[in-house]
């Protein structure tokens, strides 16, 4: 009896879920503005995606919406924002596919990025097909360089390795006398590349890579990997990865007593979780930024709105000023162009300067201007993330050699 | 260079000791209850959540916390299987039909397990620092948050070794183990054995999920991850024993301390290719029947 | 009317029915617009993932969680000669490549019984992909590759053609002596072997030929991925679904699994869209509860209403 | 002429000889028995037969030809048919279906699929099974499990076959039908070695029996023979047994 019950619960179960896909359809009066995107909810991909863009965007429309939305001239109002979130499971096909149902079934006014660069490269082409402008957000590589010139509609906001980074980072180590470096990096998109560009870019000021390996992702053992470093003695130890190797790569670090002159790490130095993970111990540890709340008010401002009253972990000194930024331009490109209309936004967004946290912001050839980035390279300082690089927008000054790792809190 | 190699080695048994601990869970689950779990992973990860949300609001030293945590889901192991796999046995015509459902049971908890997780805590990556500090064993430093996982994986499992070798109840579990029809005839009450072992082998999940996550940063979605490797190892060892885990974690993790050491990129490859080839040679794992 | 006719006259029905859903997938494309095409594409993919599945592990029992390795190596077969290639070749290329890895895999491991031989594939999907990106960063110094892009219409109908075919070698194979011999191996081997059945010959030739059409499948979608890497060429997903699909539709028909993958596509579209949040707490609901409660699957639970109904209005008249 | 014909066969489990060193050979057209106490090591000697087992060592030759190391199927293509000890039919298949696989994959000759089918009718016809030809094979009682082995034992078109007791756990009955049904078996030309526990059967039906004991063959004769020898009265009864009578 019982399980009769049951099946006859999962059929209705299923039976009103296949309805419910049938009926309800998406009409929009223009009386907002719906904004579709495809973000990993679940799966592999939700740790980056739920820390990096989501809070600016929650944030951020949150705080258009109180304004009554963006002021379109072509309705003379203003309209709010809608957005429409579907999950991608962090699986590129089901992305590829709802970023489709998106842009052709619901017709959404505009298109948010998806997570990951292996994720823009693959909407990338798609958003440009239909003529959707497309403004990234987590995710960037030199290959997108190269393929921006025929994708008109995809803009590019996150810096990436020689965008600015790399070299930035091997100018600042070079003039403390650097002289050797240990690389390894994370065995994919993100690690080749910083590592690639970190072997041209270091021996131009003088700097050796003596040690370079790759380490494949769910590598859980990285003893053998610092004592390799330590044993090779370099005055730089890089970590290219993120938060799974660079923070166990931290502590075996601490653990094993390896004390380079630098010690830099890919994304996960550049968040409040690193700080409130090794809490003291993270002083002098180097990592990619853009910004610090005290460079200016506008800054100061954007710290408050997003940092403020929450806790420290889910600070994120790299992307969030960026993406903060690539919705500001959206916002004001709409407003400029007075319509929805993709194409005269697009051309909005490509030939014009916006006035975002940044200061004054533009993209150039796609790609936001490596003027407008104010900062590359931070370095903790009594429990600040400062800029130090590079040096016009510097915050703090470069502390080399760092300082070795203190003994950790008793408790 | 004699000593690079030992250094190399201890640090393997070191991980060994991590890897033997998220397996054993799986062993336990697997030899006597059939259920090959593949949400034995989001246990982990509920493990290392409790553990790291009792340090970070409460200050409760993470191995303290083992006793709070393990308890509560070897309940939550215990009822599962009183209710969902029990009724599964009960429709499964034959053992092989029984592990076939239960392996997919369990891929559909997972989804539900790591839903909740990621509905309470979020889906970022949590980290915290514990005991991070080196210790000297002969002029080579290792890491003490480690070396404290494996002395506890040792310790655990002997207990539980122990448990199972003098007590009434582990006896019983032993004689499931090894032949259910007949254990039933002797009068041990069946079903309440397969569930206990489920719910230890909650527990010892729990357990690994609590001092994995002195060693390394936490996430709601970080179960597969975990149970990847906990079937290795379990494969590796001999898929129902429990010393098999062990040996199986050892092998593992010097295996990989040496493939990493050489070419870090090698490491997961390695391990697969163990793996593979184990299972080619012998089926039924190192110490397996 | 004696049976044999009443038997063909029935088979006539169902070959009409067929043909008439045929002739309705190969026009729909211009009938509708957009995404219709594109979630059929979806659709299809797991459908012959599924049926080809369970062309090898529903009649032998055998549960593989290799199809990941077979799309996948479809996907970067795709990947690497189809800017070089015709796309019929590549399609085919793929096939053949997922194939002769079957046979190897097949002759190798083909002797591990129940459980330990779904652990082997699902190994050698994670060995593949972890070997495979060790050789693009060691020796090409990439990680991802771009995949020639093609429009939706033309990877539609190389889907249905893929799955046109499947379909036939599938009804070829249920209803010739092979189809017996896997049966009866999946039911009793040792005595399968002894009535004279080539046990290893048959199972490995089963698996390749399933290997063929995942690979096949693969090496289309990955035109609709337009940029992928190893991981996400053999994800586990496509290992676990098509499993859970052919589960969910009963594996006992050739039809349940086409209506499991077709059901279970649709409702993770539904879910993942209008409830995102919670899309997994469903599914994996859905997913249990259709373990617990529908042993033989949809179609074996539909079979057994109907015949029910079937008695009682025998009953009444 | 001997068509099987076996020399110094050796299996070993673990440890454990279960089949050491057994030298046989059976007539074309005979009856051959094969008897010992439960763990005697029949079955595993059928087993090496049928390359169910690899064989140690030894040489197993039928028709003048090395069988040794052949695969299941190429020995049942040979013309060695068999049934197991315990019953291994396909359950879920029909009777009728069980017995055409034997048809299909145990002949290399050219028979068209009408032509299978009504020699498959005729084999269930053979052992009586007309009747629930439909029925899927699990639905079938015990006798007719037995049966419908041998039918598809038959219908591989066998030269030789090897019955694993084929009428433990029947009824008087059903005994003395199996034991017809081998006769008649025999009557077609079909050399037959049967285990069996069933002494009446194995008495009446061959003509010669050979004994194992814990492996090793202790002795080999006519019935009468065997009925008489010391040794095997030994091995069946025990000694004390033997030295109270």
């Amino acid at each position: 009896m019982k399980n009769k019950v049951f099946t006859g619960l999962i059929m209705f179960v299923v039976v009103v879920l296949l309805a419910v896909g049938f009926y309800t359809t998406n009409t929009f009066a223009k009386d907002k503005i719906v904004v579709g995107m495809a973000r990993p909810l679940s799966g592999p991909m939700a740790t980056i995606g739920d820390s990096a863009f989501k809070p600016i965007y929650d944030t951020w429309t949150d705080e258009v919406n109180a304004q009554g939305g963006i002021y379109v001239k072509e309705y003379g109002k203003k309209l709010p924002i809608e957005l429409l979130i579907y999950d991608d499971k962090g699986d590129l096909g089901t992305m590829t596919r709802l970023t489709e149902k998106l842009i052709v079934k619901d017709k959404v006014d505009f298109l948010w990025p998806s997570c990951g660069t292996a994720f823009v490269f693959a909407q990338a082409p798609i958003a440009n097909k239909h003529g959707y402008v497309l403004i990234t957000a987590e995710g960037g590589a030199t290959h997108v360089k190269d393929m921006l010139p025929s994708l008109p509609y995809v803009f590019v906001s996150l810096s990436f390795s020689d965008w600015y980074q790399i070299p930035v980072l091997a100018e600042l180590l070079g003039e403390k006398g650097a002289k050797t470096a240990y690389i390894t990096f994370r065995a994919d998109l993100f690690g080749i590349e910083y590592s690639g560009v970190a072997g041209i870019e270091f021996p131009k000021h003088g700097i050796e890579i003596i040690g370079l390996n790759s380490v494949p992702p769910e590598t859980k053992d990285f003893a053998p990997i610092i004592k390799k470093a330590k044993a090779s003695g370099a005055d730089v130890f890089c970590a290219f990865g993120y938060p799974d190797l660079v923070l166990p790569a931290t502590g075996t670090s601490m653990a094993l007593d390896y004390n380079p002159k630098a010690w830099i790490g890919g994304p996960a130095v550049n968040f409040g979780f690193y700080h409130t993970t090794f809490g003291p111990a993270a002083e002098g540890v180097l990592g990619f930024t853009t910004f610090a709340c005290s460079q200016s008010k506008a800054a100061q401002t954007l710290c408050d709105k997003l940092y403020k009253g929450k806790p420290e972990e889910i600070n994120d000194w790299w992307g969030h000023p960026l993406y903060w930024a690539g919705l500001e331009c959206w916002k004001q490109a709409i407003e400029k162009a007075g319509t929805l209309d993709q194409k005269v936004i697009r051309e909005v967004l490509a030939t014009e300067k916006f006035n975002t946290v940044l200061g004054p912001t533009w993209f150039e050839n796609g790609l936001m201007a490596k003027e407008c980035h104010t900062g590359e390279i931070g370095q903790w300082q009594k429990g600040i993330f400062e800029v130090v690089g590079p040096t016009k927008n510097a915050t703090a000054k470069f502390v080399y050699p760092k300082s070795i790792w203190p003994a950790p809190p008793k408790k | 260079m004699i000593t690079t190699f030992l250094d190399i080695v201890i640090s393997g048994l070191l991980m060994g000791g991590i890897y033997a601990l998220i397996a054993v869970g799986l062993s336990l689950q697997y030899g006597v209850a059939r259920v090959l779990n593949i949400s034995h992973g989001e246990f982990i990860m509920i493990g290392a959540f409790g553990t790291y949300i009792l340090y970070k609001t409460a200050g409760v030293n993470p191995i303290l916390t083992l006793a709070i945590c393990g308890p509560v889901l070897f309940l939550i192991g215990f009822f599962l299987y009183k209710t969902l796999f029990k009724i599964l046995l009960a429709f499964s015509d034959s053992a092989e039909i029984f592990e076939g459902k239960s392996l997919l049971a369990s891929f559909g908890l997972l989804f539900i397990i790591q839903n909740i997780a990621i509905l309470i805590w979020g889906a970022d990556i949590k980290s915290y620092s514990f005991l991070n500090i080196g210790v000297d064993l002969g002029g080579a430093l290792f890491p003490a948050n480690r070396m404290v996982t494996l002395l506890f994986a040792v310790v655990i499992s002997m207990t539980f070794y122990l448990f199972l070798a003098f007590t009434r109840m582990g006896k019983a579990i032993r004689a499931a183990a090894q032949n259910p029809r007949i254990a039933g005839l002797m009068g041990v009450n069946i079903n309440q054995v397969l569930a206990l072992c489920f719910g230890f082998g909650a527990l010892m999940a729990s357990f690994a999920g609590g001092l994995l996550s002195m060693c390394y940063p936490i996430t709601t979605t970080m179960g597969m991850e975990y149970t990847v490797i906990a079937i290795i190892v379990v494969v590796l060892g001999g898929l129902d024993s429990i010393v098999g885990s062990f040996i199986g974690g050892f092998l593992l993790g010097i295996v990989g301390s040496i493939v990493t050491y050489i070419e870090p990129g090698l490491a997961l490859v390695a391990y697969y290719a163990i793996f593979i080839i184990l299972l080619l040679v012998r089926p039924t794992g190192i110490l397996g029947k | 009317m004696d049976i044999t006719t009443l038997k063909s006259k029935k088979s006539l029905i169902w070959w009409t029915v067929i043909f008439t859903i045929f002739i309705l997938l190969i026009f729909l494309p211009f009938y509708t617009q957009g995404y219709a095409v594109v979630l059929l594409i979806s659709i299809l993919v797991y459908v012959i993932l599924t049926l080809s599945w369970v062309m090898f592990s529903g009649s032998t029992g055998y549960m593989s969680l290799a199809p990941a390795a077979f799309f996948g190596v479809g996907i970067y077969t795709s990947a690497l000669i189809g800017k070089v290639f015709p796309f019929p070749i590549t399609v085919l290329v793929g096939g053949m490549a997922s194939f002769i890895l079957a046979i190897l895999v097949g002759a190798l491991t083909l002797r591990l019984k129940g459980i330990y031989f779904a652990i082997f594939t699902f190994g050698l999907v994670m060995l593949i992909a972890y070997s495979l990106l060790f050789f693009e960063i060691q020796v090409t110094g990439t990680r991802g590759r771009f995949v020639i892009v093609m429009d939706y219409n033309t990877i539609y109908f190389y889907m249905l053609g893929i799955f046109m075919l499947l379909l036939l070698t599938t009804y070829l194979i249920k209803n010739s002596k092979y189809g017996l011999a896997l049966r009866s191996i999946g039911q009793e081997e040792d005595a399968a072997a002894h009535t004279g059945v080539n046990v290893v010959g048959v199972k490995v030739m089963t698996f390749a030929i399933s290997a063929f059409f995942m690979g096949a499948v693969g090496s289309v979608m990955a035109t609709k991925l337009t940029y992928i890497d190893p991981f996400i060429a053999f994800s586990t997903t496509y290992s676990f679904m098509p499993v859970a699909m052919a589960i969910f539709g009963g594996t006992g028909s050739l039809y349940g699994p086409i209506i499991g993958a077709a059901i279970l596509t649709y409702l993770e579209e539904i879910l993942i869209t209008k409830f995102a949040e919670v899309y997994m707490l469903i599914f994996g609901a859905i997913l249990v509860a259709a373990i617990l409660y529908l042993p033989d699957g949809l179609v074996g639970f539909i079979q057994k209403i109907w015949r029910r109904l079937m008695e009682r209005n025998h009953v009444d008249t | 002429m001997s068509i099987l014909e076996g020399k110094g066969v050796t299996k070993y489990f673990g440890g454990l000889a279960a089949v050491s060193n057994v030298d046989f050979s059976v007539e074309k057209g005979e009856a051959f028995g094969l008897i010992g106490p439960n763990g005697a090591g029949k079955t595993t000697l059928f087993n090496l037969i049928s390359a169910a087992y690899p064989v140690k060592s030894g040489i197993i030759r039928f028709k003048d030809k090395d069988i040794t190391g052949l695969k299941p199927y190429k020995i049942c293509r040979m013309g060695v048919a068999r049934t197991f000890q315990i019953v291994k039919i396909f359950p879920d298949l029909p009777v009728f279906s069980n017995v055409l696989l034997g048809l299909h994959f145990g002949h290399s000759s050219g028979m068209s699929s009408a032509e299978k089918a009504s020699l498959a009718l005729e084999y269930l016809d053979f052992v009586g099974l007309t009747q629930v030809k439909m029925a899927p094979a699990k639905d079938l009682t015990l006798a007719n499990q037995k049966r419908l082995e041998v039918a598809r034992a038959l219908a591989t078109g066998p030269e030789l076959l090897l019955l694993d007791e084929i009428m433990a756990g029947l009824n008087p009955t059903e005994v003395s039908q199996a034991m017809e049904l081998v006769n008649r078996i025999r009557e077609k030309g079909i050399t037959i070695i049967m285990i069996e526990h069933v002494m009446k059967a194995i008495m009446n039906i061959c003509q010669r029996i050979m004994v194992l004991h814990h492996g090793e063959k202790i002795a080999e004769g006519s019935p009468r023979e065997i009925a008489n020898s010391e040794k095997v009265i030994k091995v069946y009864l025990g000694e004390k047994a033997h030295a109270t009578c």
